[in-house]
């Protein structure tokens, strides 16, 4: 598709002027030359027809959940609801200054206030911080917490335990954090092996960074263990909680003895992915580790009546960002939360865990699960069965689309031996019966194609706006802007030749 | 539950089909101790009217802000963002999918973010642009780290004048790191460019600045670079306010070497802080050391033009502990927001409203200055925000602004308290101020 | 101007394409005396922002009715919509297009059509529906209008417990026709039926009733069918408050022959009176007399489920001077709003619902009573509204009430003059109002 | 595609209730049995998920502006900016009841008010009654309105004149009205032929209905003798004015002697068409008119200040409908006059005049005009070179929707010889020149498509969401509702059998 500089002809507009231009204001007497570009920046001219229709056509160009299932392993693709939008695009909520006097923001205050209450205890946790963006800044914020934590108390701890079958992000943050990262082997039974994890922890070590259910779909069976042996040397112990939708009403973090916890808002609780965020990782954390939370919470003056921005003082391991967190995903994540009650969010995660375990059961004939057990909110399934047949996973996945759905989670988690073959299936609870059923019937389908046609999956997707991509191409020769393009105009057939950027 | 599809009955049947009696059986990988024995204590389910209602009447304890103007600035900027905007971000397809992990299913946002990386590599002519990090401050924190994995020093030097919150996220992010920070002291509402040169070393890493500043000062970045450049230090040059670009000279001909920016100006409501967006931009060599997604341009089986993330061997779902950071989620959707707005805005608009902000600006300096009842205390190169001092009761003039409909000015001894900045307001000043509200304003100063 | 795309160099080449040298020669056939020569004299452009200021300043001069509720009915009532309506409804292809002359590029519209068509049906036990009359009124008369055709009579019994605008445009609609229009008295708050046998006679082509009528008493239908058939006439049943038929008995099981019906309640807002959108409900065999577009299923070329406008040849566009109606545009997106609301309520929703308006109407007047203030001067079945005597200072309660965000129910004098419903007061009660409100409503009563 | 009623599982919901339930209230206690319904009707049962797909995929079989050109001629389908959308949906205007005491509403009396003024200016007209829900609606009120005027001077007069060229709306609206509608002929030029004319008008006679420029789009060039004629043998002059969009800032209907006149506010003034509504057919009126009009009006009482609805008296035709008209599009409509001033007005006809002509230059040689002249806003092409080849009209415009276009206007205007073969292009001034140019060039391939492989057209069209539909069996075995079909559903197949209805 056209790109909207492909679409400009000079002399178009989509923006309009206010009647006054200050006319007798000249910028030249206040602002040197030096300062000031010559010429005007050539962004686009189209107008505001042009715009609608460009980006309209650009909306059919993506797959997202209200289109369809979504099971996109440990992304809890759930429904997002409309309400939540409608409160969080209230004027008085979209429209406040973060720096605005605190009298003027009470209603934004005490939503953030009260968002703390209700998230400490589906968690037990004591207190949370809003400020972290997305999951992965949460893990960085938690394993900063972590690292001052032990300064405070006078301890050198530098290695951090993440098993093998976790999240990418895990290992990335704890060594942003500063840390050596220990991989811990999975069991057999692909949570945590006990004694590699005893091995592994002594007083060197911060801790576990665990996650639970864990990336293969999996409650951790020794949790009361593991929480044991990293307490018992000092360490501790950091909740992944990007898998909480397998927990609501169930277990709490916190009563599991963690001490640092993070929640994908946007994920459990129903805040949309937005193409890949907005979203909030918010970070909760037992009473001995708020000293260190980043600067400021929000806290209630009783005696004022006043909700105001506390400085958590010295210990803080400072900011992690401008200003105070999200709001809008909070204003979301509150509303859902109230929508619900006790009894539906526990509801949600019963439904999600019947749903993967349905999955799974229906279709472990076909595709061979990679531990063969009950599983928590998602089931982790392998194509190795296909490899005989030149299949890989990635296949299975394209031919999916074909068939309307968008593709489960494949090559993650990274765990050996399947690592290019995992198939992981999350199907929240926002999806019933009959849609799974569907899916069920197609990836059957899809298994017998393999053997009878494996052609018809090598090709795959076929009605997708576009097909396979050239993903070699992307890198050996790079087209980073509009202008990049232009450049490389001239040279009519792509050459293979690799433009070494670094 | 009008969110849960499956029926009682459907779950039994599931159920059954599992082969369990009971959905408790699915649990029994969890240990009897942990499990929570009671219902969770928070308020029971509402309905949707009584949700609203509830929730509006907490909206309503902050400000009708929707009839307010902000004087107040200080990294959040209200610029008008035209509805055309605000209804074609709520396509589902926007905002219902996922990270475009497959590119037959995403190339809606695929394309919206080399457009954004095309829109903000040609204002700010860096040859590379990251769309999608969460903020300008971590943006800033990002371009940090990344100075020292292409120096390999261990010395970053900080201007004094970048966003207080701004330089706190530095320090966090640089706080694991072995690094010295220094900072760099202003004079006259600029940096002090002849202490830039005493602390530049060849330890340096790379020197942090933001122009416009926090006080809204236009730095003089070519100055800056060379210094810079002569000690094999990166210069990093922070934007806050992105609007700045539509007049003032990109960063990219200014010799920078990376660039931090908030994007959030370009059609991003204030929501109390966020969520906003930022990007990254740097020279192409950089390329592999830069943080977080990034769409490319290639072609499909069939040579159509087709758009993927590229570059994704920096990435932690890759290469994780070795990754460049730990971005996953970031800010897409606002990566959206801010093509569609510059989309609407084009050449022209951007900058006529970016000569607007700037006019706009120095016309209330001067009706203010005319008041009697103000000093100017730098004499110095602004761009839509200016510091400046204020010889009345501060507590009482922002009572009168706020019964008036303006949201007051930051007053910024806050932020600069050892400084003799006691009695100074910082005013931001945007394109939705008109005339007459200025004239408003400057009246009740005067009064 | 951003609405217009072709810029100024466009035009002249397009004009030279045409070959003309100025576009003043492409209106030849315009004599220069009635051409305009001036420019128009109305406000000169403005910016969005200049224009969304100046229209929420007109808006403001109204009460914030967000935050009001109104026990105020009378043919518009307040119901409690889902916000994913409201969402849905912001799709472009359903409201950027126009009707569904082809069916190949506008499935979406007429499965949406004809799924309203089946809802109400099944609501009203009518066996085919048209969707898309502007309104109850307008369908009212219309209802009337093809009773004429169908019976090729020429009397009309109206009764007077017709809401006063639907009687209104009845008597319009019947104007230029030589028909006899005879109203049909009340008496406590149903229709009199006694004179209704003395009215009907061999010329009477239908009898049109309201229920639940004006004052919100339920009719009773059948008797009335019973007696109208007798003299071969049509029953015509008005559907004002369409959320009545989630509890009481339709229509259709009631043997009544056309309905006219409002689906203002099924999801629309109140919109100062409109747009709102109706139905007419009757029987197969009368498909052909009945005016306006319907939906029908059939199948495509290779046998695959499509809709399509069906029974075509009874419209304006085909049929012309012989048409069964002039419809043409409509209230087509309404439909489609009361699709998704009646799909979003569902079977068990429609009936809470309407079963909880009721319950809060009849709680409400007991309340009231109590307060000593009032009287009841009809002992009538009723839905969501009640007519009731209050012995107090209209003018100073109904400022009480705004003042506690009520908006006051309706003096029913300014319609029912001659009557003795001087001091009575129409009040309406949805689902909407909380038990705290009622009382709340009550105190404000009593005081 | 399935039915909503197909997807509905019992048990499932998408509602919610409030708390309290009154309980305490038994509704049998209030009600008498006869009137409740022992069961309840059963409609459907499926969740938010449920509906929010259903919706969001048959929004994706329907075609919009916003999808691209839609150049259906006489209907005028421009951008519908989205601030309009945005002022009509403030809460202060959408929440208003229309019998709110007048002091809560005088914001939504004042957009009427000024409204009526504006439209005044714009057609010099001396009022306007907002009462009307669409252009048809506004033709009967229009026509009612002259029939009481004649009535009140006590003049008989019956007949209706109508060019043959006219919109369906025309006759069947005068008919309505209780008119006979006499046909006047189209002249050479495919204007009103004044000898015609003449002959037709007389003393019984109400007056013309005129559309101009004309359904063919052409301005009338007769139109000071057509004034004359009609005036002279004392008749009314009535606007069609669904065309005003080649006009603004052109020529005004009262200037040019109209003494009615309806106006599309959902063609010229920008508000959606929403898929066949809502719209607006406000009708304005000279002075002499004015006590006829619907009741009541929007008037301003200086010495009150305020705004408020004033009776029109007894001689008004009485109502037309509930309620004062449909604010929500009156809103748009203000928005958007006040969004393009004078100016830009005038630029919005300037610009459709030339594109229109501009299409009608480029492809006459390929589809010969009804008529060669200059066109007005949109211009009527004709396919009968291609009748030779088997090919009708219909199968060009189905051809057209394989591009991605929706066809034109077909089948209308229905003036012989032509019928069966027109083509009304209506390009309206928010489409570029570029959309044009592609829809030129893709006209023309169709026209020699039609000629080298006439199965291509006839087949069409062949990607959209359905093909070719079987219209016969529609009306033959009619499917009128999801129960309908339930009765049919035994008969498997389509017998042709004609049950008759009436
Ligand atoms: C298990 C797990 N941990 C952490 C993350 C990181 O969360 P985010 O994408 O919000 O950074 C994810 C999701 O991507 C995840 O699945
Ligand atoms: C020339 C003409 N007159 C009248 C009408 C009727 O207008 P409406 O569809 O709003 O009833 C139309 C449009 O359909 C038309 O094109």
């Amino acid at each position: 598709m056209k790109l909207i500089f492909e679409k400009s002809i000079p002399g178009r507009d989509a923006y309009s002027l206010p009647t006054d231009l200050f006319q007798d204001i000249k910028i030249e007497d206040y602002l040197p030359e030096k300062h000031l570009d010559k010429d005007k920046k050539q962004l686009t001219e189209v107008s505001e027809v042009d715009v609608i229709r460009h980006f309209t056509k650009l909306s059919k160009f993506n797959y997202g959940v209200d289109d369809g299932l979504y099971p996109l392993g440990s992304c809890t693709m759930k429904y997002n609801p409309r309400i939540n939008e409608k409160m969080a695009a209230i004027s008085n909520f979209s429209q406040a200054h973060p720096f605005a006097p605190i009298e003027m923001v009470q209603g934004s205050l005490e939503i953030m206030y009260e968002l703390n209450k209700l998230l400490c205890e589906i968690t037990a946790m004591n207190q949370y911080t809003m400020a972290p963006a997305s999951g992965a800044h949460g893990e960085l914020t938690g394993n900063l917490i972590m690292r001052q934590y032990f300064i405070d108390h006078g301890e050198k701890r530098t290695k951090m335990l993440i098993p093998d079958s976790a999240h990418g992000t895990n290992p990335a943050s704890a060594v942003m954090a500063g840390f050596e990262v220990i991989e811990i082997k999975s069991n057999e039974n692909g949570t945590v092996d006990l004694n590699s994890l005893k091995n592994a922890m002594d007083e060197q070590t911060v801790g576990l960074m665990l996650t639970n259910p864990n990336t293969v779909g999996l409650y951790d069976k020794g949790i009361e263990d593991i929480e044991k042996i990293v307490h018992q040397k000092g360490g501790l112990l950091y909740y992944d909680g990007a898998n909480l939708n397998a927990s609501l009403g169930i277990i709490r973090p916190g009563d599991a003895g963690f001490d640092v916890v993070h929640l994908n808002l946007h994920k459990t609780f129903s805040t949309p992915h937005g193409g890949g965020g907005p979203g909030a990782g918010v970070i909760g954390v037992k009473d001995r580790l708020i000293p260190y939370l980043p600067t400021p919470i929000v806290d209630f003056d009783s005696t004022e009546n006043k909700y105001f921005l506390k400085d958590i003082g010295k210990k803080s391991i400072g900011m992690v960002r401008s200003f105070w967190g999200n709001f809008s995903v909070l204003v979301k994540t509150y509303t859902w939360i109230l929508s619900l009650g006790p009894e539906y969010l526990y509801q949600c995660s019963k439904t999600s865990i019947i749903n993967a375990n349905y999955v799974l059961a229906k279709l472990k004939k076909y595709y061979k699960p990679a531990y063969d057990q009950y599983c928590g909110h998602e089931c982790t399934l392998t194509g190795r069965e296909y490899k005989k047949y030149g299949i890989k996973t990635l296949q299975i996945a394209k031919r999916l689309m074909d068939y309307g759905y968008h593709p489960p989670t494949i090559y993650f988690p990274h765990f050996e031996p399947y690592a290019e073959e995992t198939i992981m299936i999350e199907p929240p609870e926002s999806e019933g019966k009959e849609v799974l059923d569907n899916f069920i019937e197609v990836m059957i389908k899809i298994s017998q194609e393999a053997k009878d046609n494996p052609d018809l999956l090598k090709s795959a997707p076929h009605n997708t706006p576009i097909s396979q991509t050239d993903d070699v191409m992307a890198v050996k020769r790079p087209i980073l802007t509009y202008d990049d393009e232009l450049e490389l105009k001239d040279e009519l057939n792509y050459q293979g030749k690799d433009i070494d950027y670094y | 539950m009008r969110y849960i599809p499956s029926t009682k009955e459907q779950q039994s049947e599931m159920l059954k089909d599992i082969g369990v009696s009971s959905f408790e059986e699915l649990l029994k990988n969890i240990p009897e101790k942990v499990k929570l024995k009671r219902k969770l204590n928070i308020p029971p389910v509402l309905s949707e009217q009584e949700l609203e209602e509830k929730i509006v009447k907490i909206a309503q304890k902050n400000s009708n802000f929707y009839q307010m103007k902000p004087l107040l600035g200080a990294g959040a900027y209200r610029h008008f963002i035209p509805e055309a905007q605000k209804s074609l971000l709520q396509r589902e397809e926007f905002w219902t999918c996922y990270t475009p992990y497959q590119p037959e299913l995403s190339q809606g946002t695929l394309q919206s973010m080399f457009e954004f990386q095309s829109y903000i590599s040609r204002l700010t002519k860096m040859d590379i642009v990251i769309p999608s990090i969460f903020d300008g401050a971590s943006a800033a924190g990002e371009a940090a780290l990344m100075s020292l994995r292409l120096t390999h020093k261990n010395k970053i030097i900080v201007s004094s004048l970048i966003h207080p919150h701004y330089r706190e996220t530095i320090r966090t992010y640089l706080a694991p790191h072995d690094i010295e920070i220094i900072e760099l002291p202003y004079h006259d509402g600029l940096v002090q460019y002849d202490q830039l040169e005493k602390l530049l070393d060849e330890d340096t890493a790379a020197v942090l600045v933001q122009s416009p500043n926090f006080f809204g000062g236009i730095e003089n970045l070519t100055a800056m670079a060379e210094l810079t450049h002569q000690k094999k230090a990166l210069l990093i040059d922070i934007i806050v306010e992105s609007m700045s670009m539509g007049i003032l000279k990109s960063p990219g001909d200014l010799d920078v070497d990376i660039i931090a920016g908030s994007a959030q100006s370009f059609g991003m409501d204030l929501n109390f802080g966020g969520p906003y967006n930022a990007f990254l931009g740097t020279k192409k060599k950089y390329v592999r050391q830069i943080p977080g997604r990034i769409a490319g341009e290639t072609k499909d089986k069939e040579g159509k033009r087709a758009f993927v993330m590229t570059f994704r061997a920096r990435e932690q779902d890759i290469r994780r502990e070795k990754a460049t950071s730990n971005m996953c989620t970031n800010h897409n959707l606002n990566v959206i927001a801010a093509d569609i707005y510059l989309s609407l805005m084009g050449t022209e608009g951007i900058y006529q409203y970016s000569l607007l902000n700037a006019k706009k600006a120095h016309y209330l300096e001067n009706q203010l200055l005319k008041t009697g009842k103000f000093e100017k205390i730098f004499n110095y190169p602004y761009f839509n925000e200016f510091l400046i001092k204020y010889n009345g009761d501060i507590k009482n003039i922002n009572k009168v602004l706020m019964e008036n409909n303006f949201i007051p000015p930051l007053t910024v001894s806050s932020f600069y308290p050892d400084n003799d900045l006691k009695q100074t307001l910082l005013f931001a000043v945007t394109e939705i101020f008109s005339r007459d509200e200025m004239n408003l304003i400057t009246s009740l100063f005067s009064q």
